[in-house]
């Protein structure tokens, strides 16, 4: 335990450290924007990484709640004129809200059917978004006003770069912080074995919709702050492909690895861009990618190669 | 009315029976390995693609469909033996994660090899819809119906009938077992992904008349077939069927009843309502877990 | 007054009946045995006392309140613990930590302080830790504390599923099969922490097979047979009943 | 200290990632050409000849000396469409690639996407979407080529007069360019005289779309107008063929390509759209001023790539005609005299359109470019 802690410690402070140096080694505000995109995608990965790597339940829907996030806070600092910091909570009350109200019946679910049923929830919302034009703008997006916290909005991309990676340190801190506890110890038991879990006193149902819905909560964060940032969202970021990335994300970068998360998203947000200039060899090359890791890291990254490394 | 009502069904059971076919190339491999396999679309893809450049190459169609069909199976089993072999190890979710970089890697080859337009293929026997009371069907909607109902028959008989088959079976429920009693569970896998690969590419030469193929038509029609194969209960041939069936009715109906911007949002509804009340899918396998 | 009462107890699965009209009183503070011939019905009877298995039809009743039906986790708030046949653990953390989860309800769960980490989470997982490393030498396994517990030999797991239930405070544990698969010495070192649980005031109920086991540590036995309750008594009584020999007989023959 | 090695692994990951895409020194002599298109997914339908067409002219441009001497340099970035790529790599464009000027955003979701960066940074815009939110209001740095799709649709309300309808129903598909066309498809009916009985849609690569026919045919419509593009655009027309029916079925331009016809079949048969000239350049009469802008821009089109331009390839190639004007008569790469210069452009005469830009105007050409077709014989015809 006191060797985990001590990790636990180091992991921060080593992420900590990352985050504050990478601005001045980043030559322009183009990097600084997909450092900035990482980070977002890596707060929703977090959060998805307590719910598919420490309590094993999987959702290919989990971009559903990134983008009602986006598209609350677009709405209601567009449509309505409510101050952004309120527009986020409330897209957080909101998605807490359906989180919680679907996790039950769902959450009973196990494996593939697990998967479909959140599949199916995200399509529904991607399509409830795509077509509500009057609302959304529809399949084409709406603008999103500028971030204001307490009279001051973030003039550019460094300002935006400092509040996603102390939010992103924070998350990263949250979830280590519950994955140690009781909670965490639970999700993990359950993981493992749910009638054992529950025969040990774990009420299973409440322990799945917890973390569904806190899942659910870091997903809305990203999706509220990626909206303000980016000034212009549109469906696709709550569709099906965009669930599929999450995932991929999570686990890529390694199940039940916070940092893992962290490192999946940084990857799957940078690999990309590296491809760019590819061209017709860029999906094949993210293919090729993505599979090699997964057969050779099975474990993925961060977990497979600390165990490579605690080795030597 | 009842023309109404007929045309919604037709318009159903054709959609349904592109569904059910590529249902039941899910269900072969998750059969045979518990993998979804998530490039299932794309073998659907390849048997069109493949058909129609051969086609287009000036092969005959009796020539170009088998061709293609082949460099699918030959794609299945170099998947799985490139692929999903060496990761036997790997978790559930992490085999999924391998089966989508397949499919994002096929896309890709698709792409460059042949091209990012829309094709179409001559429907095998005319154009000239069939009509039933006033409601129309094309004929080869026909074909894709006989496609699906013959591949259950064909998966019945062997599943039930063969000892490959049966072999099959015993790899699924206990890979140990199998093994010790004889069965190269290796080489049933490597069979189970060249059949999968097999019936996807046959629909894909099938269904191209109807709906076109392109390098990216495997997406949706992999989702489409996934949640049918769920909706049926994921295992069972018969279940891909009605599975896929079903939801290309539901879809008409509800786009023909209800609203047809919101057709796949009732379909994916019923699907959630049927899990809920049924968590393992409609034919599903049943049983308590044992502790 | 008897600690559980398991009244016209029946379980079917898909019309055959694995428990039918299973009726009988375990009293505090006893070691009672379950035994039966293969299929007898034992494990379920385990299921539907633990609240795994939802019963067709019949009554249990824990210190004179119905349980019947309730959900395994409400059991285990009321002291039910229990161990599996196949052993289930959490093959991923470590052998301290599994017997932690089964501290679970004594411990802090409130959601917020676990998330900002507070110092009353450090504590209780200290605690936890210290009262883990308690029951696992109990049983036999302090020195494997910090190992992960999927590594574990089998008979050792079946030892760290007994800990994980000890950790909850039970006041019934349900025991399935705790000497299958170990060695004489093995055998005897369970039989001694049998005894030493019950002497502490647990009630414990086995389902074993190993005659000699229960013998030695039973109070009180109940004899099933396809589902059906045969015999009921004190092991002196269950061996001189002549419907037991009798099915014992034409199983072992 | 298993989390500091983990931590440390990434970091190293990362590092070697940002090496890898630390692009070259920037040169200084050539024109730096930004382009951004949605060359896959959904959309590739646009964006794919528009890929095509900016090699080609770029490097036959070269060839022939570039614009006043100098060398364009196209540096292009491929999205499937989604919103959010369009503005990293707009983003990228200006901050990493140093671009004097920009083409792209196939779609009205990208352009839109890339607008709040390009507007912060100015730099001269030309998009190839054809939503009118992306010039109305005016944007200083933003101009684009398309026609706006309600100039489409209401050529197309025009003609349907003129077969005297009164009732008609519309079919879309999901995406951008399907819902920008029926919105306006629901907004202009009125002001020309007609009532919309019928309003569809279908889902992306749906296999068979006979129930919404079904439910238009009963709505008792006199035409019909269709959003959309690409494979769901012929199964579209299969199924109305299939049900045989004989109301007026009219395309927007998504489908004004040769390869729609070929999918199509006989079912495409008496279906009208209104089309750029491009489609139909060779049919032009000679005194047309556009018809030998269109005619050579075809030939080399498929002398390249062995197929007919579609009226989206013909929009990359009116960016450029802009482009290059606009740097001509600017003197040079200078963006707000580049800006200034597109602000003033007169009578271009391109592929798709004759552009008059004004302040006030950022698109520059009406529904006067517009020509009705028709499909006789598997081919365009121009009805006028």
């Amino acid at each position: 335990m006191i060797r985990r802690r001590e990790a636990r410690r180091g992991g921060l402070g080593a992420l900590a450290a990352v985050l504050l140096v990478l601005p001045f080694v980043l030559p322009n505000t183009y990097y600084l924007n997909v450092a900035i995109l990482a980070g977002l995608n890596a707060i929703a990965c977090i959060g998805l990484n307590l719910l598919i790597g420490y309590a094993g339940q999987i959702s290919l829907g989990h971009a559903a709640f990134f983008g009602i996030g986006a598209y609350v806070s677009a709405i209601l600092t567009a449509g309505q004129g409510w101050p952004p910091v309120l527009a986020l909570l409330a897209a957080l009350v909101l998605n807490g809200a359906l989180a919680f109200a679907v996790a039950r019946p769902i959450l009973r679910l196990r494996g593939h059917y697990l998967a479909m049923a959140t599949l199916g929830l995200g399509i529904i919302v991607a399509i409830v978004l795509a077509q509500e034009v009057r609302l959304t703008g529809g399949p084409d997006g709406m603008p999103v006003p500028p971030l204001v916290l307490l009279g001051w909005s973030p003039p550019g991309e460094a300002a935006w770069y400092g509040i996603v990676a102390v939010l992103l340190w924070i998350a990263a801190w949250l979830s280590l912080n519950l994955a140690r506890s009781p909670i965490g110890r639970a999700l993990a038991a359950l993981n493992a074995s749910e009638i054992a879990a529950a025969t040990a006193g774990v009420d299973v149902a409440r322990h799945k919709s917890l973390v569904f819905v806190l899942s659910a909560l870091y997903a809305s964060l990203a999706g509220s702050l990626f909206a303000h940032y980016a000034g212009f969202i549109t469906p696709a970021k709550a569709g099906f492909l965009q669930s599929v990335e999450l995932v991929t994300m999570v686990v890529l970068g390694g199940m039940a690895s916070t940092f893992g998360a962290v490192v999946g998203a940084a990857i799957l947000t940078a690999l990309p861009q590296i491809f760019a200039t590819f061209h017709e060899y860029e999906t094949i090359a993210l293919g090729a990618i993505l599979m090699g890791i997964m057969i050779f890291l099975p474990r993925g990254l961060v977990p497979s190669l600390a165990r490579l490394a605690g080795r030597r | 009315m009842l023309e109404t009502f007929l045309q919604f069904l037709f318009s159903g059971i054709t959609a349904g029976a592109i569904y059910a076919l590529v249902a039941l190339g899910f269900t072969l491999i998750y059969n045979a390995s518990h993998v979804i396999n998530f490039a299932q679309g794309e073998f659907v893809m390849i048997g069109g693609m493949a058909t129609v450049f051969l086609a287009d190459a000036g092969w005959p169609i009796w020539a170009a469909a088998p061709l293609a069909v082949l460099l699918a199976v030959a794609v299945g089993v170099a998947l799985e033996r490139l692929a999903i072999a060496p990761a036997r190890e790997a978790s559930t979710v992490s085999l999924i994660v391998i089966t989508i970089g397949a499919s994002i890697l096929l896309r890709g080859l698709a792409q460059l090899v042949w091209d990012r337009n829309f094709h179409t293929l001559a429907p095998f026997s005319g154009e000239e819809p069939i009509r039933v009371l006033g409601a129309s069907i094309l004929p080869q909607s026909l074909w894709v119906l006989g496609g699906s109902l013959l591949a259950v028959l064909a998966l019945g008989w062997f599943f039930g009938r063969t000892l490959l088959g049966k072999a099959v079976i015993a790899t699924a429920h206990n890979r140990l077992a199998a093994e010790l009693m004889g069965i190269e569970t290796r080489h049933v896998m490597t069979l189970c992904f060249a059949l999968s690969a097999l019936l996807g590419a046959l629909g894909g030469v099938l269904i191209t008349p109807i709906t076109l193929t392109s390098y990216d038509a495997g997406v949706m029609l992999g989702l489409k077939g996934f949640s049918a194969a769920i909706l049926g209960g994921m295992g069972s041939a018969t279940g891909a069927v009605v599975g896929g069936l079903l939801l290309g009715v539901v879809e008409a109906m509800g786009a023909g009843f209800l609203s047809s911007a919101y057709k796949d949002a009732i379909a994916f509804v019923l699907i959630l309502v049927v899990l809920v009340a049924v968590p393992r899918g409609l034919m599903g396998a049943r049983g308590a877990e044992r502790v | 007054m008897s600690l559980l009462e398991v009244q016209s107890l029946s379980k079917t699965f898909g019309g055959v009946a694995a428990v039918a009209e299973v009726s009988f009183e375990l009293e505090a503070g006893h070691v009672h045995s379950v035994i039966g011939p293969n299929g007898a019905g034992k494990t379920t009877l385990f299921n539907l006392i633990a609240g795994a298995v939802r019963p067709s039809g019949g009554k249990v009743r824990l210190d004179g309140a119905d349980i019947t039906g309730l959900a395994p986790h409400v059991l285990a708030e009321r002291g039910i613990g229990r161990s599996f046949q196949t052993p289930q653990i959490f093959a991923a953390m470590s052998v301290a930590e599994n017997v932690m989860v089964g501290r679970h309800l004594r411990l802090d769960r409130r959601l917020l302080p676990s998330l900002l980490g507070m110092p009353a989470v450090d504590r209780a997982n200290r605690a936890a830790r210290e009262r883990a490393q308690l029951l696992l030498d109990q049983v036999g396994l302090g020195q494997e504390a910090d190992r992960p517990a999927g590594g574990l030999a089998y008979g050792a797991m079946k030892r760290l599923e007994i800990a994980r239930a000890l950790a909850g405070d039970p006041r019934l544990l349900l025991l399935d099969e705790p000497a299958a698969g170990l060695n004489p010495t093995e055998t005897a070192e369970i039989t001694a922490l049998i005894q030493a649980i019950a002497a502490a005031g647990v009630t414990v109920v086995l389902v074993e097979h190993d005659m000699r086991l229960v013998m030695a540590v039973s109070d009180h036995i109940i004899v099933l047979d396809s589902g059906r309750k045969l015999a009921d008594g004190t092991a002196a009584a269950i061996r001189a009943d002549p419907a037991v020999i009798a099915a014992y007989l034409g199983q072992a023959q | 200290m298993l989390g500091l090695k983990n931590f440390l692994a990434a970091s190293a990951l990362l590092a070697a990632g940002a090496l890898a895409f630390a692009g070259a020194a920037v040169a200084q002599a050539p024109i730096k050409l930004g382009a951004v298109l949605a060359t896959q997914g959904g959309p590739s339908f646009l964006g794919d000849p528009e890929a095509k067409v900016l090699k080609l002219y770029v490097d036959k441009m070269n060839a022939e000396g570039g614009i006043a001497g100098r060398k364009i340099e196209l540096v292009l970035y491929e999205t499937n469409g989604a919103a959010a790529d369009a503005a990293t790599f707009a983003k990228r464009l200006i901050a990493q690639d140093n671009v004097d000027f920009i083409i792209g955003g196939s779609t009205t979701g990208e352009t839109m996407a890339m607008v709040p960066e390009i507007e912060r940074a100015g730099v001269p815009f030309v998009s190839l979407g054809g939503a009118s939110v992306i010039v109305e209001p005016v944007k200083k740095w933003v101009f684009k080529v398309p026609q706006t799709d309600r100039a489409a649709v209401e050529k197309v309300y025009i003609d349907m007069k003129q077969r005297a309808a009164k009732k008609v129903g519309l079919l879309a598909g999901s995406g951008g360019f399907d819902k920008s066309c029926t919105d306006n498809a629901r907004a202009l009916a009125k002001t020309h005289g007609l009532t919309v009985a019928a309003d569809e849609t279908h889902g992306a690569q749906d296999t068979d779309m006979t129930p919404q026919w079904t439910k238009i045919k009963n709505a008792g419509v006199d035409a019909v107008l269709y959003c959309g593009f690409g494979a769901s655009s012929v199964v579209v027309t299969k199924n109305y063929a299939q049900l045989g029916l004989k109301i007026p079925f009219y395309h927007n331009h998504g489908s004004a390509s040769t390869r729609w016809i070929q999918g199509s079949g006989a079912a495409a048969e008496g279906v009208r759209l209104p089309a750029e000239p491009v489609l139909v350049a060779r049919q032009l009469p000679d005194r047309d001023p556009q018809k030998a802008a269109g005619v050579a821009f075809g030939d080399a089109y498929k002398a390249k790539y062995n197929e007919e331009p579609s009226t989206f390839a013909g929009y990359a190639y009116d960016a450029l005609l802009l482009m290059a004007d606009a740097i001509k008569r600017a003197g040079g790469t200078d963006k707000a005299k580049v800006r200034d210069a597109l602000e003033t452009t007169k009578g271009l005469v391109g592929a798709t359109g004759i552009f008059t830009m004004t302040a006030a105007d950022h698109s520059g050409v009406d529904v006067k470019s517009f020509r009705m077709v028709e499909v006789k014989n598997g081919a365009w015809r121009v009805l006028y």
